[in-house]
């Protein structure tokens, strides 16, 4: 569907295909020397919404840090629509607004209203000036049912309303693709699922690509096209669970046979690696 | 789905009453505070303590004690208009020494900041203007103020220039040091958020660094002031001419206590309304964080 | 573009450098150091300018040049009377620390734990907080008898008011579910206080004990330059001070000076070992 | 719900009615605030808890679950109604019923032996070797006997709720009461940490409240689920849970499990959104996120 109302259409509708070729990350090569990401290859196609399954720690915030280009890698290279982000000479990819981060625990500015977070991107970037930014940033919160808060900081409104205005923050500079780094990590499931909904309504009215880490089976199946599941450090993919229930989704789905049978099918290698990773944590304290 | 905004009014839930406007609020809160013990005990608490001064000082005049001035002979010379000992609301002079002191204060205060803040916002931004400045700082903190008084007579000539030499390098380490750590404490991924939206580096500094340190800025300007007043008292006793300090160590000299003691009350309400201004303007300029503030503290 | 054989982790060709070179390669430190001696260096050349040059370059050119500096502490150093200063300095910052932590430890505990005695004992002690500690200089040499009890007090003050605030809201702002657990368990008030309060605090009182120390520092030093110039009674770094002032001889105000830095230094860290030593689980990471 | 004790080596020191207490509410009220701030927390809330059940508590955040374990637990008192265990009524806090806390309120500046071996110490009635041996037991039990000398925050996040569980087991309560244990782990160690605790639980079957916000959660380890409406809370459902026991993690996505899920979703979601949008009152509405935002601070 394309967009509706004010917003106008997407420029970058239908662009943001990954590439992730052979990725390897070292930290710390001269030291401690830790294997994060080991010859992880994944190819995700322009609108898909791409769900990383891993225990924590095992490297998967490694590889959307190399995308958003936070850490160098080490081997291999990643493709933006085709172009190169980082590879060999260029191990660190630029930062830019064709690929915005929402971050696990929130990085809206404290110190800017909700508007002025919103409306910073554009304004900084000098495509609009501060009037026409706020402008376009308060009508993308009222679309996102965010219309009253625009003038309040983020630490007047609850988790689950800054948490919404940081996606509309990165939506706003019409990315290729949304980058989600655990962003619900620390709401309880019932705000979670609400939460979901509301991203979803976002992803059905813009279509944008989305790469989504997450340690939470359910959610992944419940939002994503794909669910990739990473084996714990290092990290690679360990199996790719096609999810081919019809959008628009609601709740109901959690309860529906479809997704039981998904679940079943994942649960298994997702357990496994759980256990794996619980191990390795007990063995690293000892 | 497009949720229901907060601001409508939902079906099935009973609405809150709003609390009272106005002379009712005013009203609630006092008789709120009224029927607890605490305002009361408060209360008696400070009476407590100015009736031991009175016992101790003026009533049975306890040997040593005998040698201080009590409250009423403070308060009397404090607010006659014609005072004994020269110092009174209503003298000129007593005005005076306040205005000396605040006018020192001022201008160490005005130094400092505007040398530390930039000074520890570089420290904090650039790693290179951090690693040559930071162990220049750190071998010359440990040296108290006072140990500087000699030199500063030495290197600047005057009454006015060495006091506020001192009284500035004192708020000067504890604005810089408390800057740094206000850089220090913003969280990574505001860098990285500003980044990821196209900000360039001299955004970064005057959009993350700047406003993202505010809170360590003013708690640091909080103590920096309270340590300005502090080594000025200093100086003024060693080598002032004039001010809270001097009128303090003045009536020392000539055995007079009353002035004395008006002098060290003065100078607490003095600085107790100076450290209530900074946090004035701290709370005027963060309003982020003190309307977040509010709502966590119920 | 096949920059990655399969196993690159066994192939890494990359050298681990030694414990030597990693410390050669340490560009803070380097940077550090070379900061520090290009302070030193234009710090004699500023105060040499006059006799290089011919005249006086303001500020600097009023302090002696850390060479001189050097040579006038080797002078001082096999002298009995300025190691004499340094006990004197710290037998006096000792006591005023110690009796604060006895009085300001439990007063403040006191503060915390009772609601009463918070309302009653408080707003007295707020009221005098303000007024700094050197105010109180001659109230107290003509109080106590003798000098060196009128600085013991100052400096008591001075560490007492840091000390009674840090506990204090140490003591407030222990986490109430340990309180709840420990009560739950069957814990008595006493047990409560005992083994939750006390190591609850111990943190903050560790703080507080080091902004006190460099408090005290502070007053000892103001104390022994107003009342102990030129008595007999006197002593301590701050009269080293004061006489070589009054003697006219900077170079010897420049050592005090870094002695007192250095003896500030040793018993900060003092207080640090100790936190570290009396609070194990805070040693961690 | 008839149980069979699981005959197990434990130490039962406190009588054959060990870890098998009764829980009744009757038509408890609890609010808080004065005249216009009055917030209704509790209404009516009556239920019973039978012994050596694990009854699980779901209702959406901010709905007054805490409150619901602080009045159990004898830290608050109800305004009223009557809380009674075992027939008596609850007055204040005893060691006949545990809470294992959010978050974990492990003492920081104790071991984790030392941090079991609190309560038996404070009251003296467990000594010496018999001490010494029952907490090495216990700490075995959970897997810490390697760590049993470490700091809290020298463990993982799992460790110290299975740590917390230790300090609870061997004060021997009539009751445990386990406030959303597990919230702040990620989703992994969570499972993780539901199969272990529903291994000690099915072993001991001492009663059991668990009280969580995650629904997955409540089907694994319960016998019944308690469904709690939004605030002014009572009970809203309650649901038998009929999985078998012992249970394991594949039962989560079985047809049988999710006809549950189905039926107490359609209840949640709604008492959910009423929290959400509840009227115009912008402080009611951040009480309820208050928690999320503290669970933050995990990082």
């Amino acid at each position: 569907m394309a967009a509706v109302g004010t917003v106008p259409a997407r420029e970058n509708a239908g662009k943001g295909a990954i590439s992730i070729r052979n990725v390897t990350k070292i930290y710390d090569p001269e030291g401690v020397n830790v294997l994060a990401v080991d010859d992880c290859s994944l190819e995700i196609a322009a609108g898909e919404v791409c769900m990383i399954v891993g225990p924590s720690g095992c490297g998967k915030t490694t590889l959307l840090s190399a995308i958003a280009g936070f850490h160098s890698i080490t081997f291999g290279e990643i493709y933006l629509d085709g172009e190169l982000l980082c590879g060999p000479g260029k191990p660190l990819a630029d930062q830019g607004a064709d690929r915005v981060v929402v971050f696990q625990n929130g990085a809206l500015f404290p110190w800017m209203s909700l508007a002025d977070n919103v409306a910073y991107g554009p304004t900084v970037q000098g495509r609009l000036n501060k009037t026409q930014a706020r402008e376009k940033a308060l009508d993308m919160l009222a679309e996102a049912g965010l219309a009253d808060v625009g003038d309040k900081f983020p630490g007047e409104v609850s988790s689950g309303m800054a948490r919404r205005a940081e996606i509309v923050r990165a939506l706003i500079n019409d990315p290729k693709v949304l980058l989600l780094d655990e962003p619900y990590r620390a709401m309880d499931a019932l705000t979670k699922s609400i939460m979901h909904e509301a991203l979803l309504e976002m992803y059905d009215r813009t279509k944008v690509t989305i790469f989504f880490i997450t340690h939470d089976l359910e959610e992944s199946i419940f939002l994503g096209d794909r669910v990739v599941v990473m084996t714990t450090r290092p990290c690679r993919t360990k199996k790719i669970v096609e999810v081919n229930i019809p959008r628009p989704r609601d709740y109901h789905i959690l309860s529906s046979e479809e997704f039981r049978l998904l679940v079943d099918e994942a649960n298994e290698a997702v357990h496994e690696e759980a256990i794996k990773a619980f191990e390795a944590g007990e063995r690293e304290l000892a | 789905m497009s949720e229901p905004v907060a601001g409508q009014p939902q079906p099935g839930v009973t609405p809150v009453q709003g609390p009272p406007a106005g002379l009712g609020m005013f009203l609630y809160k006092a008789r709120k505070n009224l029927t607890g013990s605490t305002p009361y005990l408060m209360m008696g608490g400070i009476g407590l303590w100015l009736l031991t001064w009175w016992l101790l000082c003026e009533v049975f005049s306890v040997p040593r004690f005998e040698k201080m001035p009590g409250p009423v002979a403070v308060l009397s010379e404090l607010f006659s208009v014609e005072p004994f000992l020269g110092i009174s609301v209503f003298t000129q002079e007593y005005y005076q020494h306040i205005y000396l002191s605040c006018r020192r204060i001022f201008f160490a205060f005005m130094i400092a900041t505007g040398l530390g803040v930039p000074l520890g916002l570089f420290m904090g931004w650039s790693k290179t203007v951090r690693d040559y400045a930071f162990p220049i700082l750190e071998t010359v903190r440990p040296i108290p103020i006072l140990a500087w008084v000699p030199l500063a007579i030495l290197m600047f000539a005057g009454f006015e220039a060495p006091v506020i030499y001192l009284a500035t390098l004192a708020s000067f380490f504890v604005t810089t040091l408390n800057t740094l750590l206000g850089v220090d404490s913003i969280d990574e991924s505001y860098f990285r958020a500003a980044g990821c939206l196209g900000a360039k580096r001299r955004h970064i500094f005057w959009h993350v660094v700047v406003p993202g340190s505010m809170p360590f800025i003013f708690t640091g300007l909080q103590i920096s002031i309270g340590v300005a007043w502090f080594s000025l008292v200093a100086a003024e006793m060693v080598s002032g001419d004039g001010g809270l300090g001097y009128l303090i160590v003045d009536a020392y000299m000539n055995n007079v206590t009353v002035p004395m003691v008006i002098g060290m009350i003065t100078l607490g309400f003095v600085g107790w309304i100076t450290s209530a201004l900074v946090r004035l303007v701290g709370n005027r300029l963060m309003q982020w964080r003190v309307r977040a503030l509010a709502l966590e503290g119920r | 573009m096949a920059t990655t054989a399969p196993n690159v982790y066994n192939q890494r060709t990359v050298v681990r450098r030694t414990r030597w070179q990693k410390f050669l390669a340490n560009k803070k430190l380097w940077r550090g150091v070379t900061a520090i001696l290009c302070t030193l260096v234009l710090w004699e050349i500023g105060s040499r300018w006059d006799e290089w040059f011919g005249f006086r370059l303001p500020f600097i050119g009023f302090i002696p040049p850390p060479s001189d500096v050097m040579v006038a502490w080797l002078e001082v150093l096999p002298k009995i009377g300025y190691w004499q200063s340094w006990y004197l300095s710290f037998k006096r910052v000792l006591a005023g620390f110690l009796s604060a932590m006895l009085l300001g430890i439990p007063f403040g505990l006191a503060l915390a734990v009772n609601r009463y005695f918070r309302d009653i004992f408080f707003p007295p002690f707020e009221v005098l907080r303000p007024i700094p500690p050197l105010a109180w200089v001659p109230a107290s040499l003509i109080f106590w008898p003798t000098n060196e009890m009128s600085i013991a007090f100052v400096t008591f003050l001075g560490a007492f008011f840091t000390i009674v605030i840090n506990v204090l809201g140490g003591a407030r702002s222990i986490d109430i579910s340990y309180l709840r657990a420990a009560q739950s368990m069957g814990a008595t008030q006493l047990d409560m206080f005992w083994r939750i309060v006390l190591p609850g605090t111990l943190p903050s009182i560790f703080t507080g004990a080091a902004v006190g120390m460099g408090i005290t520092w502070e007053v000892v030093l103001a104390a022994e330059m107003i009342s102990g110039g030129g008595t007999q009674a006197g002593g301590g770094l701050g009269f080293f001070i004061w006489n070589s002032y009054m003697g006219g001889s900077l170079e010897q105000i420049v050592v005090g000076m870094i002695s007192i830095g250095i003896a500030g230094y040793l018993s900060s860290s003092a207080i640090r070992y100790l936190g570290t030593v009396c609070m194990p689980w805070r040693r961690l990471f | 719900m008839t149980v069979t004790p699981a005959s197990s080596g434990e130490h039962e020191a406190q009588g054959p009615a060990s870890g098998k207490g009764k829980l009744e509410l009757r038509n408890v009220n609890k609010g808080y605030g004065e005249a216009w701030e009055r917030q209704e927390v509790l209404t009516h809330m009556s239920l019973t808890i039978a012994p050596g059940d694990l009854t699980a508590v779901i209702g959406p955040s901010g709905c007054g679950k805490s409150t619901l374990v602080d009045l159990i637990a004898g830290f608050e008192r109800p305004d009223s109604g009557e809380i009674l265990l075992n027939g008596e009524p609850v007055t204040g806090p005893a060691h006949d019923r545990m809470v294992v806390f959010q978050e974990t309120a492990l003492l920081p500046w104790l071991t984790a032996y030392q941090n079991v071996a609190f309560g038996p110490k404070l009251r003296g009635d467990l000594k010496g070797e018999a001490l010494d041996a029952e907490i090495n037991r216990l700490l075995d039990k959970v897997g810490l006997a390697e760590f049993k000398d470490k700091y809290p925050i020298q463990l993982s996040g799992g460790m110290q709720r299975r740590a917390e569980l230790a300090r609870a087991m061997i004060n021997n309560p009539l009751i445990m009461i386990m406030d959303e244990p597990f919230r702040g782990l990620d989703a992994m160690t969570r499972e993780l940490m539901q199969e272990f605790f529903l291994k000690l639980f099915e072993e001991t079957r001492r009663t059991n409240l668990f009280v969580t916000s995650e629904l997955d959660e409540a089907i694994f380890l319960a016998d019944r689920l308690i469904v709690l409406s939004n605030r002014p809370t009572s009970v809203r459902e309650t649901i038998e849970i009929g999985l078998p026991r012992p249970r394991e993690f594949h039962m989560l996505s079985s047809p049988e499990a999710f006809k549950y899920k189905r039926q107490a979703m359609e209840v949640l979601h709604e008492e959910a959104m009423r929290g959400f949008t509840r009227s115009g009152d912008q402080q009611a509405f951040l009480d309820a996120y208050r928690k999320g935002d503290e669970a933050q601070s995990d990082g």
